[in-house]
């Protein structure tokens, strides 16, 4: 075994990699916030009370859970601008995160309008009640009482799907996006593939540490914004 | 102060209120019984809206409103001239006790944020919770979440205050520091309807008991009447269930 | 697309790559029942913070959520038999390491990665599961073995449901990664046939179409089985 | 990609009005044939001879766009990208996907990697016969095509070919541990790794070895509609391999100046 | 019958029992009294082995336990002399009726799974729900839950029933139901440890009233002289704060 496992190329590995997790983060940041947006308008439709948009949202969710990100991703890649060709728009020359952006924002919107569905449904329907009794508009009622504590049920969730999304980079890679996965992947070209198995190591080192990480600050947030909440209280 | 005429209300096929008719006056302590299911808290949940009743009339000293078709802006004024107190209190879990009574003074009423505050520490006061502001309510034991729950409703001054029982998810011996405080604002002069269970209360406190039972008021009188010498064969029934009958030790 | 769709291509590929159906179940099934238990049982060591596994599953399921699966296989795939062929040779073992069907890897790779989910799944459906159900069978006599298989367990199934299934649907999803194992599941399937015509568009839509069709059976499957579940947890008649 | 590098002869270019911008896509991660190196520069035989081309062609100016070889195919095919060099040989399925032009890129030497023991298979019959395995080939790879052409042809002698991922076979590993008994691998990279004195594997130089069986022309894959395009190529390989540019470059990125037994190739 | 000697515990910090004595004799019907957090539940408990003892020991007939070291054999032992009927029912939710009472007989007590049908079916009657076999927990009442804890503890035929305050998560009018069915078993001579708010029914019922706080018991006696003339502050001023001291209505 040691005659093709050198500990050194782990190490080695991680600063080459490092910088390149700026290009994660980028994607990664741009589909949570698109991706939330459309998650919370999803998540509109499915509460509402339109049958058709109820059943729209879901069936999209549905869809989205079904199929797996590379398929998704190719379809995106050449159908998109397959189909804004026919309106005069050329899309050809839009970088690849573009793309990727797109994808991950239609994955991450279905879970996330499951994630803000969860939560909304979690609010005890008394504390609308309150609100109204007190004098609150349906407007104040929910903008100070139900979403501030529906935002902390959704946190961990939003942890949880924030952290899938970061592993997503052995995708964008496919389209030439080089993120972490992207690097490592060109490392390994780089030394004709050999080593790949200690320059993976590396690269999940560091996705580990990075989950830790985000791990933390979402059991953070939580502590924050949970102020008031039962399980602060050690009976 | 308050006349509730020919209230109906169904959910789907259960025909819950077939027509309620109440008058509330000035003052008033009104104390409504009923076996479960007679349509108490959806009665409640109708005068303040939380409900909408299919048909049925409210008039609110000089406001006049169909209950079925209020418009925003007469919901809004009722609600101004209501409060309610649920059974289980209900308190906003996301702001300090404090903020749960200033909530809609400040936001509903539109009272400058110094003048709520000074409102709320007083009748925070009033239900001896001095020393709880800055608390939130996870962390208070029922009997103190539902004084907040009073204290809440008290503060917004309203016309009338509606309790659905405010002690029933309450420890046996937290219901009586409730109990008490409810005794001090009712004999403060404001006016109140309470759905309960608690009899004692019932005699001791309130001007007139209703009894409802299949979505209908079967009976109504003054407590004394009402508990001595019930005319309905069907409160009969009832009263024999809930008293205790053979407990008469005195200490 | 200029050229358009190919459709009887795409037809073709996707009764190609349904021959890709069967390895892609079977390791999704093989997974599913290697995980199932063992998840459960750690999921009691977490619950029971039982000092040495307790630990040691905290830090695999952190590790296993962490890192993206495809380099899990990767590791697995290149590291198991490297390991295996050092011990073999250490101690003469004589047997070739390299004759295993990579399909075995698939079920370690797979299986390590549904158990690290099913723990956190189990954790939180065990949870809700009140303490008063466990006490009550303690207190007709029955023991905790007992307890577990006739009450909790299935209860515990019950509110698991949803995310086994959700687990499932994942899984099936990642299967697709087994190309990289050279195993002939469906993604591999569809692009050996691509690769004869080129017709790789017609040939991802066909990919799409089987796993919406078999990921939305498996979701159907499972709504209504906790449905028959669930019968015991019917509202109370209004 | 994001990573695009243009052609760094604007100057020249520029002396004509009309100069077209295309998009060359190129494998990055396959080294020596196309990479891109540790600064986010393309390079590698493939490229280096597209961009003497690009110097050659004042009305085009290439635009280097790296991606994967899965990419590569569809979006050339697709015309996201104008053309693409991905050390392609030619397989008739490719041929009615892309244009191919008149003048082939460069050479790839095609060989098996064997260990010692197996020094005496020189042949794909040779190793067929023996039984042996072989490392799994990505099924987008031509190498794929090139041996399931000879089990077609061989229907009774067939080589076990199994389609899988590069990324995740690491040929010479293989042949080296056993897992596999030979694997499809060219000259080039195998000299990089093996033969090198720097090279990763070059401890096991003793151990495995590299048995060419062919010796094939690889090329650039043009879109459909880019005729245009692959004639103005055409024109300026023929000038640069008169200029023994494609042999200095074959000698720097693969060790070998693989024009030399031009000869004898087949395809 | 059973006695139990001395038991301790605390929980990390906080001491819950220190040094409780208790003595049952068959047929006894016992009354633990006393305010929140007391013990009272943690006794019960530690007797059934639901918790670990620190420190005690329990008489039962002629098995003798340390309650801290019993071995699991003896637990199971004194587990079949007992049973117990939990506040919040605690029935096993994916189970009919039948099966609820049935597990224990079949699977605990290994009794052939006609004849266990037949002791159940006996139980269930005993407690008037004969028709509700096969109906599952979540679609009965709270009452009809508590009956069926009851008869799970009844058919077990054990030798000693522990009750955990069985009516204090009912609506007050089901509490009603469920004292019926328990003076009914209590008049049968069944031997009971209950802990309980329902004064009436200490009075009614008991043979002896337990007072504890603090982790001790203060009080206790036959239940006339404990309601009359309490002799300790402490059991007065608990009383005095439970019992409505103007209730007196007869009907
Ligand atoms: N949102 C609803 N949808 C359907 N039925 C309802 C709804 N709310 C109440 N009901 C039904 O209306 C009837 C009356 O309910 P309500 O809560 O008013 O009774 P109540 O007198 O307050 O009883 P309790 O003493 O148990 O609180 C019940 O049968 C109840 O099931
Ligand atoms: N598992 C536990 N961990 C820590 N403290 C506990 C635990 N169980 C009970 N306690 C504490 O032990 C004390 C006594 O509890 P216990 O439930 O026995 O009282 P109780 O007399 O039954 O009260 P109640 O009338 O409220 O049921 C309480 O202060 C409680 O907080
Ligand atoms: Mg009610
Ligand atoms: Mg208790």
């Amino acid at each position: 075994m040691e005659k093709y496992f050198d500990a050194t190329y782990i190490w080695e590995s991680i600063p080459a990699l490092l910088p390149f997790l700026k290009v994660t983060f980028m994607v990664a940041g741009l589909s949570v916030l698109f991706g939330s947006l459309l998650g919370l308008l999803l998540a509109i439709m499915k509460l509402g009370k339109n049958k058709l948009s109820q059943q729209i949202a879901h069936g999209y969710t549905t869809v989205m859970r079904c199929t797996p990100s590379i398929v998704l991703l190719f379809l995106i890649y050449y159908g998109v601008p397959a189909i804004f060709i026919n309106f005069g728009i050329n899309l050809n020359d839009m970088s690849s995160a573009f793309f990727v952006v797109i994808t991950f924002s239609l994955q991450f919107g279905a879970l996330m309008s499951e994630v803000i569905r969860s939560a909304y449904e979690s609010i005890d329907k008394g504390q609308y009640e309150a609100a109204v009794s007190v004098g609150l508009s349906n407007t104040q009622a929910y903008g100070r009482i139900i979403f501030p504590q529906a935002f902390v049920v959704a946190l961990p969730n939003f942890g949880n799907a924030l952290l899938e999304l970061m592993k997503e980079g052995a995708l964008a890679y496919t389209i030439g996006l080089i993120d972490v996965m992207g690097k490592a992947n060109l490392i390994i070209a780089g030394n004709y593939n050999s080593h790949a198995l200690e320059i993976y190591i590396g690269l999940s080192l560091i996705y580990w540490v990075l989950s830790i990480m985000i791990e933390q600050f979402f059991l953070k947030l939580e502590k924050i914004f949970s102020k008031g909440r039962k399980d602060l209280k050690t009976a | 102060m308050l006349e509730i005429q020919n209230i109906h209300k169904s959910f789907g096929e259960t025909t819950v209120l077939s027509g309620v008719d109440l008058q509330i006056g000035k003052g008033d302590v009104v104390v409504v019984l009923g076996p479960s299911g007679s349509g108490k808290t959806t009665l409640l949940r109708c005068i303040n809206f939380l409900e909408k009743a299919d048909k049925g009339e409210a008039i609110f000293g000089d406001i006049q409103v169909d209950l079925h078709q209020a418009s925003k802006k007469q919901i809004q004024a009722i609600r101004k001239r209501t409060a309610f107190v649920f059974q289980n209190y209900n308190l906003f879990n996301n702001k300090t006790v404090l903020e749960n009574v200033t909530e809609g003074l400040i936001i509903g009423r539109k009272i400058p944020k110094e003048k709520a505050i000074e409102i709320a520490k007083n009748a925070l006061n009033k239900v001896e919770l001095e020393d709880k502001y800055t608390a939130y309510p996870a962390e208070l034991s029922g009997g103190q979440q539902q004084r907040v729950g009073i204290a809440r409703a008290v503060a917004l001054s309203p016309d009338i205050i509606l309790f659905d029982e405010p002690t029933s998810a309450l420890d046996p011996e937290l219901v009586g520091e409730v109990l008490e405080v409810m005794k001090t604002i009712a004999k403060e002069g404001t006016t109140m309807l309470v759905v309960t269970h608690e009899m004692s209360f019932a005699k001791d406190v309130a001007n007139k008991v209703v009894f409802m039972d299949g979505g209908v008021v079967v009976e109504e009188g003054p407590p004394k009447e009402f508990f001595e010498n019930p005319k309905e064969e069907r409160t009969r029934k009832f009263l024999r269930r809930v008293l205790p009958d053979d407990f008469i030790y005195h200490i | 697309m200029p050229n358009g769709l190919d459709i009887p291509f795409l037809i073709d590929t996707f009764f190609v790559a349904l021959t890709g159906v069967p390895i892609a179940m079977l390791i999704t099934i093989v997974s599913l029942l290697i995980a199932l238990p063992l998840g459960f049982l750690l999921a009691l060591t977490r619950i029971n913070r039982m000092p040495i596994l307790n630990q040691f599953s905290r830090v695999y399921v952190s590790f296993v959520r962490g890192t993206p699966v495809i380099v899990q296989i990767f590791i697995i795939y290149n590291s198991v038999p490297l390991l295996l062929g050092t011990i073999f040779e250490k101690y003469n073992i004589n047997m070739n390491v390299y004759e295993v069907n990579p399909i075995w890897y698939a079920f370690i790779v797979f299986s390590l990665n549904t158990i690290a989910t099913l723990i956190e799944v189990f954790r939180s459906a065990i949870n809700t599961v009140s303490k008063g159900q466990l006490e009550a069978a303690h207190s007709v006599g029955l023991t905790t073995a007992q307890a577990f298989i006739r009450i909790i367990i299935p209860q515990t199934l019950v509110v698991a449901l949803p995310n086994i299934c959700n687990a499932t649907v994942n899984l099936i999803k990642a299967t697709s990664l087994g190309y990289a194992m050279s195993l002939p599941e469906i993604t591999l399937k569809a692009q050996v046939a691509a690769n004869a015509s080129y017709n790789y568009i017609e040939a991802y839509i066909a990919i799409f179409i089987i796993y919406l069709l078999i990921c939305s059976l498996v979701e159907y499957a499972f709504k209504r089985y906790e449905k028959r579940l669930r019968k015991y947890q019917i509202a109370p008649a209004a | 990609g994001s990573d695009t590098t243009s052609s760094t002869q604007e100057a020249e270019a520029s002396s004509d009005g009309e100069v077209r911008t295309v998009k060359i896509a190129y494998d990055q991660a396959s080294k020596p044939i196309s990479w891109l190196d540790d600064d986010g520069n393309p390079t590698g035989y493939d490229v280096e001879v597209m961009k003497l081309v690009d110097e050659l062609l004042p009305e085009y100016e290439f635009e280097f766009v790296g991606t994967t070889s899965d990419d590569l195919l569809i979006g050339v095919q697709q015309g996201k990208y104008h053309a693409g060099v991905k050390n392609a040989f030619w397989t008739e399925e490719r041929s009615e996907n892309f244009i191919y032009p008149e003048e082939f890129l460069g050479l790839s030497s095609i060989g098996l990697v064997l260990t010692n023991e197996n020094a005496h298979i020189e042949t794909l019959e040779d190793f067929a016969s023996a039984g042996y395995t072989l490392a799994p080939i990505a099924a987008n790879n031509a190498q794929y095509t090139i041996i399931d052409e000879y089990n077609q042809k061989n229907p009774d002698n067939p080589v076990q070919l199994e389609a899988g991922d590069q990324f995740s076979v690491d040929v010479i590993q293989w042949v080296n541990e056993g897992r596999v008994d030979g694997g499809v691998a060219i000259e080039g990279s195998f000299e990089k790794q093996v033969t090198a004195e720097d090279g990763p594997y070059h401890n096991l130089v003793n151990d495995v070895v590299y048995n060419e069986f062919n010796v094939i022309k690889t090329w650039p894959l043009f879109n459909l509609n880019e005729q245009e395009l692959a004639d103005a190529y055409d024109e300026a390989i023929k000038q640069l391999k008169e200029k023994k540019k494609t042999n200095e470059l074959s000698t720097e990125f693969y060790g070998r100046d693989l024009f030399k037994v031009l000869d004898s190739v087949e395809r």
